[in-house]
């Protein structure tokens, strides 16, 4: 056992995903812990490997992919070993991914799909499970649940549909959650439904949540901590209040400056020029050069490393943003 | 404001779903669009908001003549073009173009991105083939910010924000009038989103382009639109200028779906009280009596239950269809 | 539901209607039927007489209706080799070819969903190697060719199961392994194919990170999704065992069923008997399509849903 | 999202010529090779048999092959009970087995794509009454239908033809009405309605593209199907008649001495099954090659082989 005083830690992981045309090298030496009652945001864009490091953490990485390095530790045990995470994931990890809808089988009941969890990892029988499984959808905002349970998936609508994954990932009463853009398939309204319920369920069971997003108003509500990917790196990490007010990685301002508010009126998006590196050749240096502007001809040939700055917060970048409060040079017009 | 390049007036537009009863007598019919008014000045972007089912994407393909109109007119630049088939329809397609969702699915991966952003001059006779068209063709991918020898290369070599900027590259081919934007920017990433939007607000100011914008962002609907309209299970609930839809909505489900959207500023959103509104939108089939927001609506009274409110004007320029308000 | 019945039950009565309107455009109008049943040697008058006797003399729509109308009290006339009610003779062949049908089918259904399973489960492994190319084997081996060769190898080399005809349980073995093989083959890759779909749908993905087991995601999960896309196959299967499988088996194996008697029929001229094979083939087929059809309603929830609302 | 070069190594790929790719399969080239020599000696049959395939000659009849005792060189897969020799029947046989095949399956397959095409692109009532028929046809008994069909008309290589192109022809009707309705439905053949492109143009430009390849992997599946049809219908002594050749036929004549002559249906039924086996190889070769998804699939199987949990 190695040792580690976090519920989950994870160090330097590198995973790979060999593919015809070259290795995909989608997350790259990246470390990170979650303790109890945390709540961990990791924002990021599609190929930032956001969602690899989620399924990693529940040891799901499906071949052809494969860890390349690294340790995942849950409570000092190492996940990579799979029996270990065989035991962890749905029991004290849970998992709730993208699409309610693709999440469940569509020909098994959601009755047979919730018990199934229980009767497996805790030591009760079917009719208990059946029980529980009522309650815990009663919990999430499912009225009716007795008969709830004997349909299928396809008869609950999306929102509805991800109260009852919500519920299942509980089920077990797990010490952490991790959600995969659990809101993304949803609309706005029911996104605002199950965003409230995540946070409020995270406060009562005291559950440590991670939530992926490329949505930074999603996780600005949701969580303390943010972590930001790009290229398979945590290029900064923080508290909400530092990343979305004084960001000093360029990426992360960029980022900020491109999403349009609906409470400011800006004339124009400050968009990020160019688009993601392909992670089959990966750059000498920092992986944001060729779109960032304050590259220097350091940026390009040396990769700067996280380095921790003031009250917990890191960042890897040679050439860093002052930090300076406010919300980035294109929303200088008031909030309405 | 100009005259009106595009003018929608009560459009309504159904769906044949299915038979229902023991032997199937009866058709089921689901009503996608109900009773839509709006008009568009030349020049303008027009918002349509609503989330899944609302109706915005059906109100789109219906102005370009892609489903068929159950009651209801379209007139586009003074003409009723609600009718219009076959050769003449091909020639209103000219000044009307879509820029779809799915910038991976909307280009045929078999053809050369010469030969799609060509198809439009080559299907209307400007020029005999692609070959021909090489010109227009350099002239449109540098207009949308691409480089000249793309050309050459087939869609999958290109990225979601550059298959858009073909995609909005072979809609410009033939110097349409009106553009109707379905989602362009909701497939792709936030930092590639920003791109495609400020091309296409430089492309309006360039080409004096009118928008139909359709998306389910507010904020990106916000940034880009003159006037927004807001749609709920079929029905367009309220329309205005976009800064009066964001600082004073009307429409109870305006303003829920405003409080909805989550700003990316955790100081705000620790203090916002969140308007959660309870429920689901209706089954478009056997919709509600009356106005189609009663079951959510927290101000809902009991004539909200008995007849659908009209659309009428609640201040200058700002219209709603609510009783309560 | 009770109008997707009746639309399927006329369904099927159509098809059997249409496959004897053809049988008898086909024998009436393009072949000539006296000339096949006559010996060559046979006058004028034969031919007269034997046209009155089958009332071929007749306006042709007239024959079409008593025919159909016949059909329909399954009275397709007698048959000219053992001269007696057709529907007879088929009837009382009919259990051999049953058994041997079922015996065929039952081992080719429960051995191609075990090689499909198994071999889906882990695809491009030893295991789905060697499975995908006996399976290959299994449905490119010509049927007549296997069933001599078994003959050769199994009844005359070893001595185990008798050569042909019927009898106790070691008279089945043969015919109905032979019967059965191509039918290993196609639910095996059919069966294969769907295991791979659905182990990565995202549903299994999903219910790997909720922890259920594996055993269980591939006998429940997997399984039942793999099962309703088989289930077409094999009623197709069982369609072709019945309909063209059998009648080469059972000629090779002299075994005494239908498939048989039509070869017997067909060499001995009798169009009667195997215009009745035919007729009685054809319920069966329509028969068996609707069974599918409503083991794929109970099957599939979403199927049941839109069938039943 | 796929980078910018990601694209041009696979185009490279792709255009990279068919010949290396399947050279490199060693079942797509199994099944390459197996035809290549069927076609061979169907077109070169006098050049390649040893000797004339009718010549009799009572004086050796029932030889056996070349390593049985009494077996000799002259006659390498031995003689039938006319003296005939085997191996030079099998290469003659060749020319009936495969043109059945390419008659029956062309016929089938211009007719099936025809209707399905008309059914799939008019839709509607068209479609609906077109695929009711295609469905009542599926339910016909099919084998037991050939042979009363040509038991009353008579067999001959054109009946017989017609026949099996009437057994199969539904299948390419089905797939084609597929394929165009999956391909009227994407939305690249949508946004060319929307600029305005002929309905001919859309069929021609758009859609036909995405049937070759998938109704070119039915036909040579399906000619599969037809040579095991034949040879089947040849043995039941409804196909192919003498003096004519097919293997099925010769099996059917070898019958009569399984006991004491076995390889008479030993080879004749050997080359059926390694013509359909190397059909079935390129088949599904061509289905995985031409299918960007199936690739996939057999690339992730194939970089199985290290463990996912090095640590």
């Amino acid at each position: 056992m190695i040792r580690s005083d976090h519920l989950l830690e994870i160090r330097n992981l590198e995973v790979v995903f060999p593919t015809r045309d070259g290795t995909v090298q989608a997350v790259r030496g990246v470390s990170l812990t979650v303790d109890a009652g945390d709540s961990l945001g990791i924002v990021g864009e599609s190929g930032s490997g956001k969602s690899t490091l989620a399924r990693a953490a529940l040891g799901l990485i499906e071949l052809p992919g494969r860890i390349a390095g690294g340790e995942i530790l849950w409570k000092g045990r190492s996940l990579l070993d799979k029996r270990v995470a065989r035991r962890i994931r749905g029991r004290e990890i849970s998992m709730v991914s993208q699409d309610p809808m693709a999440s469940m089988s569509p020909i098994l009941t959601i009755g047979t799909q919730m018990t199934e969890v229980m009767t497996r990892h805790l030591d009760i029988g079917s009719r208990e499970a059946f029980t529980r499984a009522g309650d815990l959808l009663e919990k999430v905002g499912i009225p009716d649940p007795g008969r709830r349970l004997g349909q299928y998936p396809f008869e609950f609508s999306g929102g509805m549909q991800q109260r009852v994954v919500i519920a299942t990932a509980l089920s077990c009463d797990p010490m952490m959650l991790i959600a995969d853009e659990p809101t993304t398939a949803l609309d706005v309204t029911t996104q605002a439904q199950i965003l409230e319920l995540i946070s409020s369920l995270q406060k009562d069971l005291g559950l440590a949540l991670v939530l992926i997003t490329h949505d930074l108003g999603v996780v600005a509500g949701a969580c303390d901590l943010l972590k930001v990917l790009y290229a398979g790196e945590i290029v900064e990490s923080g508290t909400a209040d530092q990343l979305f007010h004084r960001p000093r990685h360029p990426y992360t301002a960029a980022l900020l400056g491109s999403t349009p508010r609906l409470d400011v009126k800006a004339d124009r998006l400050v968009a990020i020029e160019g688009h993601p590196p392909d992670l089959r050749q990966v750059s000498i240096g920092c992986s944001f050069t060729p779109r960032c502007p304050h590259a220097t001809t350091r940026c390009a040939s040396a990769s700067p490393v996280l380095q921790p700055s003031e009250a917990g917060r890191a960042y890897a970048c040679w050439n860093p943003l002052n930090g300076r409060e406010g919300p980035g040079p294109s929303h200088g017009e008031g909030r309405a | 404001m100009s005259e009106a390049l595009l003018e929608v007036q009560g459009l309504t537009v159904k769906y044949d779903v299915g038979r229902e009863g023991f032997w199937g007598q009866h058709q089921t019919r689901l009503t996608a669009v109900d009773d839509v008014s709006f008009s568009i000045a030349r020049g303008e972007t027009f918002g349509l908001v609503g989330e899944s089912g609302s109706g915005k994407t059906t109100t789109g393909r219906a102005i370009l003549g892609k489903v068929p109109i159950a009651s209801g007119r379209v007139i586009f630049a003074g003409r009723d073009i609600t009718e219009v088939e076959g050769r003449e329809r091909r020639a209103i397609r000219r000044n009307m173009q879509l820029i779809p969702q799915n910038p991976y699915g909307s280009l045929n991966p078999r053809m050369k991105v010469r030969e799609i952003i060509s198809e439009p001059l080559v299907v209307h006779r400007r020029f005999k083939n692609a070959k021909g068209a090489t010109e227009r063709v350099v002239e449109l991918l540098e207009l949308t910010g691409m480089n000249p020898d793309d050309m050459h290369k087939y869609p999958h070599a290109f990225s979601g924000g550059q298959r858009q900027r073909i995609v909005i590259a072979r809609a410009l081919a033939l110097n349409p009038d009106l553009i109707i934007a379905d989602e362009p920017v909701s497939a792709l990433d936030v930092s590639i989103q920003a791109q495609v939007v400020n091309l296409l607000q430089d492309l309006q100011q360039r080409l004096r382009l009118t928008y139909i914008f359709i998306a389910h962002d507010l904020a990106v609907v916000r940034h880009i639109s003159h006037r927004i309209g807001i749609m709920y299970a079929g029905k367009l609930v309220e329309v205005a200028k976009g800064e009066s839809v964001y600082r004073s909505p009307i429409h109870p489900y305006t303003e829920a779906l405003l409080s909805s959207v989550p700003i990316p500023d955790p100081r705000i959103e620790r203090g916002r009280a969140v308007q959660v509104i309870a429920g689901e939108p209706p089954d478009l089939i056997h919709p509600p009596m009356g106005c189609r927001f009663h079951t959510r609506c927290p101000l809902a009274e009991p004539r909200c239950r008995e007849a659908a409110p009209p659309m009428e004007a609640k201040a200058p320029g700002h219209e709603a269809a609510c009783w309560v308000r | 539901m009770g109008r997707y019945l009746l639309k399927r039950l006329s369904q099927a009565v159509l098809v059997v209607i249409s496959v004897m309107v053809v049988v008898f455009v086909v024998t009436r109008l393009i072949g000539d039927p006296v000339a096949v049943m006559l010996p060559l040697e046979a006058t004028e008058e034969n031919r007269a007489l034997l046209e009155a006797q089958l009332g071929l003399d007749r306006p042709i729509l007239t024959q079409l209706a008593d025919y159909v109308a016949d059909a329909v009290r399954f009275d397709l006339g007698d048959s000219l080799w053992q001269r007696r009610p057709a529907m007879d003779v088929v009837l009382e062949r009919l259990p051999p070819t049953l058994l041997l049908v079922a015996a065929g089918f039952a081992f080719g259904v429960l051995l191609g969903v075990v090689i499909g399973v198994v071999s889906g489960m882990r695809p491009g492994g030893w295991v789905d190697r060697a499975a995908v190319t006996f399976v290959l084997l299994g449905v490119s081996l010509p049927q007549f060719w296997i069933g001599l060769v078994f003959i050769v190898f199994f009844s005359v080399g070893l001595g185990w199961f008798p050569t042909s005809g019927s009898g106790g349980i070691e008279y089945l073995v043969l015919p109905g392994v032979v019967l059965g093989l191509p039918v290993v083959g196609r639910i095996a890759l059919v069966t294969r194919s769907s295991m791979i779909d659905e182990l990565n749908t995202q549903h299994v993905k999903d219910a790997t990170a909720r922890g259920v087991s594996r055993a269980r995601i591939v006998m429940v999960h997997a399984m039942k999704g793999a099962g309703i896309a088989t289930i077409t196959i094999a009623g197709w299967e069982l369609i072709g065992v019945l309909a063209g499988g059998a009648v080469v088996v059972e000629t090779v194996y002299a075994w005494p069923g239908i498939g048989f008697t039509a070869m017997q029929a067909i060499e001995r001229h009798d169009i009667i008997l195997v215009q009745a094979v035919v007729f009685v083939v054809a319920i069966m087929v329509v028969t068996i399509n609707i069974i599918v059809d409503i083991a794929y309603t109970m099957l599939d929830p979403r199927v049941k849903f839109d069938r039943v609302s | 999202m796929k980078p910018a070069s990601a694209g041009s190594r696979s185009e490279r790929r792709r255009s990279g010529g068919w010949l290396m790719r399947i050279v490199r399969d060693p079942t797509a080239l199994f099944g390459v090779l197996v035809l290549a020599l069927l076609v061979a000696a169907a077109l070169f049959a006098p050049i390649i048999a040893p000797l004339d395939p009718n010549k009799q000659d009572l004086a050796a009849r029932l030889l056996p092959p070349f390593y049985a005792e009494g077996g000799s060189a002259e006659h390498l897969l031995g003689t039938d009970q006319l003296g005939r020799d085997v191996l030079s029947r099998i290469v003659h046989g060749a020319r009936i087995s495969l043109t059945i095949p390419l008659v029956s399956v062309t016929l089938a397959g211009v007719f099936g794509t025809a209707v399905g095409l008309l059914a799939g692109y008019r839709g509607g009532k068209t479609d609906a009454f077109i695929m009711r028929i295609v469905d009542t046809l599926f339910s016909f008994p099919g084998l037991l239908l050939a042979l009363t069909i040509l038991a009353v008309v008579g067999p001959s290589f054109w009946t017989l033809a017609i026949v099996l192109s009437l057994r199969i022809w539904m299948v390419f009707a089905r797939m084609t009405r597929g394929l165009v309705l999956s391909a009227r439905e994407a939305e690249y053949v949508e946004a060319a309605e929307l600029v305005g492109a002929s309905p001919v143009r859309i069929m021609l430009r758009h859609i036909a593209p995405n049937l070759t390849a998938p109704l070119l992997t039915l036909a040579v599946l399906e000619s599969a199907h037809v040579i095991l049809s034949e040879a089947a219908l040849s043995f039941l002594g409804l196909g192919i008649q003498p003096p004519q050749m097919s293997w099925g036929l010769d099996v059917a004549i070898g019958r009569q001495y399984v006991f004491s002559a076995p390889w008479l249906i030993i080879f004749p039924g050997l080359a059926i099954a390694v013509a359909v086996l190397g059909i079935n190889l390129l088949a599904g070769w061509l289905r995985v090659a031409a299918d960007p998804q199936e690739s996939a699939k057999r690339f992730a199987a194939a970089a199985d082989a290290p463990s996912a949990w090095s640590g």
